[in-house]
Order: C-alpha cells, then structure tokens, then sequence
C-alpha cells in the first residue's frame, strides 16, 4: 500500500489536493510549495511534469510549461529534487504529465525513479488504456504505484467501470469537457454527471478537478465526490503570491476555506 | 530500362498502407489521447471505414471530387523537365482541383463523415492556409460553421490564404502560443476540440493526430495515386511508375501518390521533407532526417525532440512543411525502408519553384517545390517514369518568391 | 418547363458565331489597321483556319488542353444557388483552369500557331493580368520570350498576376500613356509590334482587335461551349440549356461559352458588362448600353466615345472589363438580339463575389462576379437549366474584396 | 486637278513636307504653322486630327494629340479654322487621321468639308483599301481629292502596284515598319527597300516619312525618293520653339538645311 492508497483509506470526504508544474515559478519552488502544503494541511499532491505541447491544459498551465522548460527543469532533475526531499515530507505525491517525455526518459526508469522518490502514483493522460495494460500495468504495479485515469461527463459507463476495476488510489473525476483552467461556476451538467457516478458504486474514490476555482465549485465537488484537485487556480497564485504558503492562503481564501 | 522490381510482393508487402486495428503502422500510429477526447475519436474510429466504404458516401464523394475539386487532375508529361533530368518526368495536378491542393480531396471526404455524424461545427488547423482554405470552402458549400487555428507567423506568411478563408465565411483564430506555427495550431484545435466536444467534428488537415485520422486521411487522398495509375496504364501502358516524388509535411499529399504503390516492388518512393536552413543547421524541418521515436499530436512517430521529450520549434520557409512531426505511416515506410526521405532546404526549395516555373510554366506551392527539388538530387534512367505529385499552386507564396528573388 | 423554343433554327442563325471572309460578323468586325500591321495580320489570317483545322494543330491542342490547362473543366451543379434563385444553375469551372481563367485555353491555341508560323517573340496585353499570365506560362512552357503590356493602374491593383508573370520569366511593361489600363495596354502592345513586325506573334486575350482575332479567338474557346453542351447531354440529358450567363469585357469568355448555342432558337444568351458606378454615372464600362458603332483596335464594334470619336476612358473596379470596347461578335449579337447584355455594378459584383463564396465556396473574380450577379436580375422557371461561365477564380482580387467589405 | 498634284507636276526632287498635329501646342496654333511653312518654303502640310488612341504613332505625336484634344481641338474646329485661313494660303495641304472620328462626324460630310477648305487629300492610314475601293474611293473623286496610301519595307510588290493603281498625289514610304518618331539613322534596310522601289517604276511621287530628323535621314531620302515629311521632329522643336517660324528654322538646322 502506497501513501496515496493510505490516505484513502483514512479520509473519505473533502480531500483537497493541489496540481503545481515543477520548475515553476522557480526551478527550486518544489521544495517550498510540498512544505506549505503539508503546513496548510493540504490532503495530496501533484506534481507536474512540464511539457512543450500540453494539449490538454488552458494558457495558465501551458505559461507555467513554457516558464519552467525555459527555467530547466526536466524529468532528471525533478527527480533529483524530490529525491533530496522524501524524508522530510510525508503528503502524497503524484507524477503527471505527458507521454512523451516519459518515454523519451525511459519508461522503466521512469517508474523506478518514480518509487524511489516516494510517488505513490502516475497520471499520464495521453496513455491509452489498452497501452496500459499490456505495457505499462506491471511496471506499476512492480514499483508499487497508483495509475490514475482521468474520466470526463463523455465517458461511458462501460468505461468508467473499465477505469474503476484498472484503478486501485482514486478516479481523477474531470469536471466538464474542457482543457484546465476553465473558470466558469459548475451547473447543471456537473450536478447530473456527478449523480450519475454516485449511482454506480464505483470501488474507487472519486476526485474532481479542472475548474475548481472558488467557494462554488469546491463545495460541488466535496458535497458529490470525495475530494478536489485544484490547479490553474493554485499556478495563478503562485505568480503572484510572495511565496507557496501566501499563495495557498490566497488559494483558500477563495475556495471559501478560511 | 526500369529499375530492378520484385514483380511478386507478397501479400503483407502489400498492407503496408493501411494500419492495424489500433491504428498501428509497425510501431507507429496508435492513439495517445486525454480522455476528454475518447468519445470523439472513438466515435469516428468506429465508424469511419464503415462509412466511407458505403455505396452513399462514395456516391456523393465521387460527384463532388468530379464536379467540385475537379478530378481526375491531370497527369501531365513535363517535356523540358524529362529533357533536363533526363527520365519521363510526369507531374500530378494537384495544383488544379478547387482552391489549389490536394487537400481539398480529403476535406471533401471528411465534411461528407463529419454530416453523416451528425456534427454541427468544423474546426481545422492550418500552417500554410491551404487546409483551411479547403475547409473553410467546404464549409460554406455544406453551410457548416468553420473555425481554422492557424499560427500567427503563417498568418502574416500567408496572407492570401488568409483573406480567401474570411471571404468564404471562416472565423480565423491566430494562434500565439509556442512557435506560432502548425504544431501550435494544432494544439490550439485539438484543445478547442476538448472545450467543444458535443457537436465539433475535428477536420485534421494531414496523415497525422490519433488513429483514425492518419488512415481516413490516407484513404481519401488515395485517389491520388489511383488515378495515376490509370492515367499511366493510358499514358504509358505500365501500371506502376518508377519512382513517385512527394513533399511531405505532415504527410497527406505523399500518402495520397503512394498509396497504392506502396509495397509494390516496383515502385521508388521518394518522401521530400524540409531541412530549413539545413539539416544540422538547427534550423530544420527535417522530421524523419532529425527525429527520434516519440509522441505528437495523438500518435507515435518520428519527431523532433530533445533528449527531455520535448518537442522542437521547426523551421521552414514553407508554413506547410514547417511540422516537427510527420505521419505514422511515413515514419514507418522509412523504417521498413518502402520509402526514402530526402531533405531538401529552404533554397533549394526556391530554386527550384523558380525552375519549375520557367520550365513549364507552373508556379508551384513552397511545399510543393520541396518535391521537384528532389530531381536533382536522383540519377534517372532515360526510361525512367517518375512521377512527382504536384501538390500545389504557388499562388499563396507570391510574395516569398519575390522577396527571395529580390534579394538573390 | 423551358423557355418557348424554335427548335429548327435555320442554317443563316446558326451561322451567326462565324464572321464572313473579311471578319464581318453582320456589320461589326473588319480589319481596320495601317499598313505596318499589314503584312503580319494577313500573314495570320491567311493561315489561322489552316492551321487550327489540322490534324496536327488538333491533337498538340487537345492534349495540352486536356494535360496543361485541365479540360474538361466541371459543369458542376451547384444546388445552393439553385435553392437560392429557383432553377438549375450550373457552374461551367473555368476558374478550375491551369492560372486561373478561361484565358489560357486562347493562349495555348495561338502560341500553338506562333510556332507554327516561325515567330520568335510573343507580346500580349492585359487588364486583369490573366491574360499575361496565361501567356507567360506558355511561353515559358514552349521556351518563347514574352512581353506583356500592363496598365500601371492595372499593375497596382492586379498585384498577384504581375508577379506571377515575372516569376515565369515574361517581361512586364507598364503602360502610362491615357487611361493606365487595358486600352492602353493594347495600343503600346500595337505599337510594339508595329517596331518589331519580324519574328512577333501578337497574341490577343480577348475576342477584339481586326480580323482574324475574334474569330480565332472565339474558335479556340469554343471548347467552353462545347463540353457545356456534352456535360448536360450526361447531366441533364439535354443538348442546350435555356440560359448562359457570362461576363464580356472583350468577350472571350462569353463567345467561348455562347459559341455552340448562339442561334440555336433555344437558348438565352446573357452577356454581362460592367457598368462601373452606374451606365449613368460617367464612370462605366457598359460598353453595349453605352457604346455607338466605330472603330477601336482594329475592328468595327460598338465603344464608347464622344461625339468627336474620341474614344472614353472606361471604368470598372474590375481591371478584365474596364474596356471602352467589346468584341464584334457580341455587338453582332446585341443588335441582332441574338443575346442580350445587363450592366451589372462595381457593387452588384462585389457583392455576388462575396455571395458566391458564402453559398458554394468558391471565390470568382471579379470579372466573373459580374455574370454571377445576373442571376438577380433574371427571371427563372423552376425547370430552366442556367449555366454561369465562372471565368475565373477570385485569388488576384482578394485585396480589392477585403477593402471592399472592411468599409461596408 | 487639286493643289498637291499639281505640286507634283511642277516639283519632282526634294520635296519637303511637315506634318503637324492640330490645336497643338496651342488650339490656334494651326494658322501660324501654315504661314510659317509657306514663309519658310516647305512643299506641301498634313494636317494632323488628334485622336485619342493614335495606335501608328509614337510618343511626340501621342503627346501632341492629347494636348490637342485637351485643348479642345475637334475635326469641326479644324475646318472652321482652315475655312477662314484657305483664301490667305496656297500651300497644299493634307488631312491625316484615323478613321474613327472621320466615320463619327460623317465620312461624306467630311469629304465635302475637306474640299471646301481647299484640302489636297486626305491620309487615314487604318482605311482598309477593299473599303476604300467600295465605299471611299467615289467620295474622294467626287470632292477632287487625293487618296495617300501608306507602304512599309514589308509590304509586298503586289501591293504596292495596287497601291500606285489606286494613288493619284503621292505614295507615303513609311521608311521602316516603326510607329512615328523612331530616332534611328537610316540603313541597308531602307537603302535596299528605297532601290526596290525605284526599280518598280510607280506611276506616283514617292515621298519618305517616319523618322526624318536629320541631315542623312533627309539625304537619304531626298537621294532615293521623291522627297521627305517631316513629323515627330518639327513637333518637337514646336514644343520649344517662341513660334512657328522659330521651330521650322531650327529644324531645317537639324537637316542640315541652313
Ligand atoms: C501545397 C501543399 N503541399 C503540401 C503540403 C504539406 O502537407 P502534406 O504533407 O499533408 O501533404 C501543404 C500543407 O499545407 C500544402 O499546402
Ligand atoms: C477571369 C476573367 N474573366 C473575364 C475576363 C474578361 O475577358 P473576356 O471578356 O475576354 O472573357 C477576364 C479578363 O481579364 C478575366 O480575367
């Protein structure tokens, strides 16, 4: 059992957990934002691994891309840093990010790097599902890390249980059709598509993401799912906000948590 | 005197133009998407063959490529080029059909799916406008709703193909991220798609993006090479050139003209891909010259990468070619070695649109001028039938022409 | 349901698209040229019927208007505009033409009779620069030099087509003398020849200058009229159409498309001239609405011109119609009443380019907007079977169009 | 018998006539030439009718005849000015122009007019020679006047003798195929195409025109031929010139005259 796995198993309801692109806004900000978030009692992480093309991310992340590719950072030194940090930190860790860099790494090194810098899972949203089985399930499984498949209102019901029994951490529950960063309030589409969920009993948490951006759309996603990730809304912060912890109050203040 | 052949490929040989299942050309192609667009691909992945294979769509296909592209382009004998190079120099008039190019075969074919679909909106991407030019013109024809991402640098390099889309009713979106060229509109599309999922068909203008695309794109732009092959049995009783010469940029056109020879022992294949201010010179779109395994846009294939997987700006005076990436199938060709790919640079590329324009009084596209470079660069035989897909007309790249030659 | 027919045209009405010996076309036509000319446009006439009935003529034309120029060029049925206007409206493509226009099927034919005839040098006018174009490209493709005469103020506003003309290698003359525009053009493309009457084929863009040029020109693009005619027999499954619509700015493309129905008792032929800001306005071209029997370019036809005989600077936004005159062959027919000629509006035919574009995506020039604003004008039966002549395609006038609308 | 063939009877060598555009450069500038010429003892004057599209000539004479028209001259203003100037001169005069505005203002009432103004012949050099035969040729004998007819180095034997057939003043020896004007030194060309002609014995004066400006282009014709007009050359120096008179002497010095 993995941290991530673990946390699950203690915490069922209004988990809160963070996206942030490493390398940016400093290639040294990991440490710093993985401090404040323990400090602020955020719930688990994820990092993101920066991408030239990320096809799936809105301008706030694509910008965090550009700035932290043009900062230097790379899968190599990502791990280099996560390394130096693992026993001084003890929230969960996510790795997510594009197909190609992974491969281009070394996708068994990938994975073992991956472990031995305490990651509890892998979130790799351009990987085909049948890929990852046939490819990808045992190294996962070897190095004891969660796969997390992102599901969106347009997924079948066929599919998602397909997700659910391939899932053993939680369901990365997109919110609406869209690239992240989208700031629009959560309606009607998400309320049905929640409840859809809910009825079919999945095995596996459920976390909401992309458009979580203030007091609305958390409380949507805590009050239907078990958690929420927010990321767009967290870079924003970091671009402005003195350091990680300033930016997490900022962050809070408006999810409506303080 | 023909090139030696293997008059009997075997029946995988044969294949090896179309993808598995999965969308699998060896080991390129497949579908690295989010799945936010599964269902889209998905729902075109499935019904695709199906449709394109039946009796209406081929019938509404076959009239509109006849009347409308204006098909079967010619396959015309290039005297002073066969004279010059000294082999039987045929060139294949894409230049001719509606709007300029090829593309327009595979837009037709796709508006047709897209309809049948149910779809109610069109967005396409485009580098040198050519593809969004088509678009926006079948577009307006079937009175579908049209939105082309095209980079802002191609915009202001191709600005004729600009206006033509305005004028046919497109919304032009410019395109400000990264290189500000076709990766870039490609992306913007693509994350457009996701934003709009419910009733966009997403019109891909070349043999890339996830499976199906490459394959339904190959498909379409096969009459290409279809028709070459009857034209030659006429023109000059043999069903197989010796050599088929093709741009490639993402990949369409060359799909197109060697579709059906590919595999077929008789036949080289000869890809042209844009090596920009040189292949080493850092400034390069020489994919398949420079590139290395990887992912781009939805699929496997040979891309320009750094060690770190991330994808390099390309350069090309060709907003068409100027494409880090290129298709699965032609990534595959090279490696089996059923085509060769030959760079050719930004100046040769000039010369010859120059050279092709005094010899035979065509203007070709910049893409285009990539293919008739590669003359120069093959030995003939005097019986040699080669065959290069005139992929375009150069009307789009006035201006870079004369800058060029103002300054030479 | 079809217009009322006389279906048993007599022998002299069908006789009507040909001149008499001397290049009467009734009282229009002639040869009206000083002696310097003599030699050279006798020369022709006396060789033109020869040569363009030979076997030999025939076959090189033929095939290079199948292989070159792209013949046969579509009829193609275009049901947005038939919805739109209440009959069936056919698009005979010419704009699908290598360069662009109708122009080029003229050029390919004379230059064919220029090598025949030994010359050494082409010259050739032109308004909208299609025309020079067309010329260039053959005289690059047969390796003759070439000269085209231009209006500056056509230079300015027909860019595209100036370099195109330069990037194959013709030599363009800009002509300040009058109006700046194409009768201008023709008179230094005269006046040229008249100083190198040696080894010059003249070679005319329009169905105007003496006798034979009409004639010969009409001939060589009654191609047009004749696919029309087989392409309905397939389509429609009737030899003529109750309409053809076309522009006439020196006519080419009207006589070409006229040429097989003129006099057939059953079909209406519909010229379109450009009347500018208006027939009334002073600032016109509508030669025909205007126009009063004399002498321009070497032929007697209808221009305009003063009380004096001063012949009037004409106006267009279109640089191919803005014409003082028109060919004799279509002054025949207006008097005759054998077709009838509309005036159509610079702004008439901006708008029907832009509408055009919208319902079937295809962008016409503006010398071709002019034909396809008729369609208002004219009162359809459901069952009448209208063919436009699309002339040419739009891609010289984007400037002129994305002024246009930005203002309105 | 009219004035210019009677020229001719009395005057067999080295002729010399000018040709000039009416209403340049002023709109009355007409009666000054005239008298200027007859002063200076030049043989015979055409008279130039502005045209708008003066397709045989070149510059000078295109210039000078949208000056003309600009100034307002017109073929009915040309036979007001010679109707009040025929009693004061007795220099043969010619008409030149192209057809179209003799055919606007009536080709029968111009012929009529033509004569009353006491005009010699009349040159319209775009008169195809069947139309003239048909429907001109009677119209000229009516009104006693001469017909001029062009030949170029190119026209054939055959034509000429029609030509010398249908002529009864002089014919006009275009000295090369060139619009008016061509500043080029006569050669081998026009030697060889002057001894051509002479070798035909024509029934006709054969007067050269088209390039004469100066003392060997006038030589050489004055040698060969019958005598010379002079066109491009006298209007530019009446461009220049304070008046007539002036710009006749200074071309007689470009001719090698003075
Ligand atoms: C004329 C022409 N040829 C070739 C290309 C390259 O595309 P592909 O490789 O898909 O044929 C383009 C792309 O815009 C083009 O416009
Ligand atoms: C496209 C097009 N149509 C029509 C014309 C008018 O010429 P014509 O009346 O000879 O067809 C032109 C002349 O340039 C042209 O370019």
């Amino acid at each position: 059992m993995n941290a991530l796995q673990e946390l699950f198993q203690n915490k069922k309801q209004n988990l809160l957990s963070l996206f942030f692109t490493a390398g940016y806004p400093q290639i040294d900000s990991t440490a710093g934002i993985i401090e404040a978030s323990r400090k602020a009692g955020i719930d688990f992480l994820e990092v993101g691994m920066p991408y030239s093309d990320p096809l799936a991310d809105g301008p706030v992340i694509q910008q965090s891309s550009t700035v932290a590719i043009a900062n230097g950072m790379t899968i190599e030194m990502l791990f280099n840093q996560l390394e130096t940090l693992k026993e001084k930190t003890s929230i969960p860790l996510l790795l997510m990010g594009y197909l190609n860099p992974v491969i281009q790494f070394g996708t068994e090194k990938f994975m073992e790097k991956a472990a031995a810098c305490s990651a509890s899972g892998i979130i790799l949203p351009d990987l085909p599902i049948h890929e990852y089985r046939e490819e990808y399930q045992t190294l996962f499984e070897k190095n004891n890390l969660s796969p997390v498949f992102l599901i969106t209102p347009h997924t079948s019901d066929e599919r998602i249980k397909l997700i659910d029994e391939l899932s053993n951490a939680f369901i990365y529950v997109v919110s609406s059709a869209a690239t992240t960063g989208k700031q629009q309030d959560f309606g009607q589409t998400q309320e049905a598509y929640f409840q859809r969920l809910k009825a079919m009993n999945l095995k596996n948490p459920l976390i909401g993401g992309f458009g979580i951006h203030n007091r609305q759309t958390l409380q949507q996603a805590w009050q239907n799912l078990n958690g929420a990730i927010c990321g767009s809304a967290f870079l924003k912060k970091l671009a402005t906000a003195a350091d990680a912890g300033k930016a997490i109050e900022m962050l809070k203040e408006d999810l409506g948590l303080n | 005197m023909t090139v030696k052949t293997d008059t009997n490929p075997t029946e995988e040989k044969r294949k090896q133009n179309i993808p598995d299942e999965r969308g699998y050309y060896g080991s390129f192609g497949g579908a690295y998407i989010p799945e936010m667009l599964y269902p889209n691909v998905d729902e075109l992945r499935s019904n695709y063959l199906q449709v394109i294979e039946s009796a209406e769509f081929r019938k509404e296909f076959e009239l509109l490529l006849r009347d409308y592209v204006g098909r079967p382009t010619p396959l015309y004998y290039a005297g002073n080029l066969s004279e010059t190079y000294g082999a039987k120099i045929y060139l294949k008039r894409e230049d001719l059909c509606h709007t300029g190019a090829h593309k327009l075969n595979s837009v037709v074919g796709q508006a047709l799916i897209a309809r049948h679909l149910g779809k109610k909106n069109i967005i396409a991407e485009t580098g040198a406008g050519q593809h969004g030019v088509a678009t926006a013109t079948v577009c307006a024809l079937m009175k579908i709703p049209c939105t082309v991402f095209m980079g802002s640098k191609d915009i202001a390099r191709q600005q004729p193909n600009v206006l033509r889309m305005k004028m046919l009713g497109a919304e032009v979106i410019a395109v400000e991220s990264g290189s500000k060229t076709l990766k870039d509109a490609t992306n913007e599309a693509i994350r457009h798609w996701i934003n709009h999922p419910d009733d966009t068909y997403y019109l891909i203008g070349s043999t890339i993006g996830p499976h199906p695309y490459p394959d339904l794109v190959a498909r379409l732009q096969s009459v290409i090479s279809q028709e070459i092959q009857s034209q030659l049995i006429n023109q000059e009783g043999k069903d197989a050139p010796d050599y088929v010469l093709a741009c490639a940029g993402g990949g369409s056109n060359a799909a197109g003209a060697f579709f059906h020879f590919i595999g077929n022992g008789k036949t080289r294949l000869i890809g042209t891909e844009a090596a920009g201010e040189g292949v080493d010179s850092g400034l390069t779109a020489a994919t398949i010259y420079r590139g290395t395994p990887g992912i781009i846009h939805g699929c496997k294939t040979l891309l320009m990468q750094t060690s770190d997987g991330q994808v390099m700006e390309a350069h090309s005076v060709s907003a068409g070619l100027d494409y880090p990436g290129i298709g699965p199938l032609h990534a595959h060709l090279h490696t089996t070695g059923l085509a060769q790919f030959l760079p050719v640079t930004d100046t040769e590329a000039l010369e010859a649109a120059q050279m092709l324009s005094r010899a035979e009084g065509i203007i070709p596209a910049l893409e285009t001028a990539h293919a008739v470079a590669a003359l120069s660069k093959l030995q003939f035989k005097p019986d040699d039938v080669a065959v290069i897909c005139l992929s375009g007309r150069g009307d789009k790249d006035l201006q870079t022409y004369q800058q060029y030659f103002q300054k030479t």
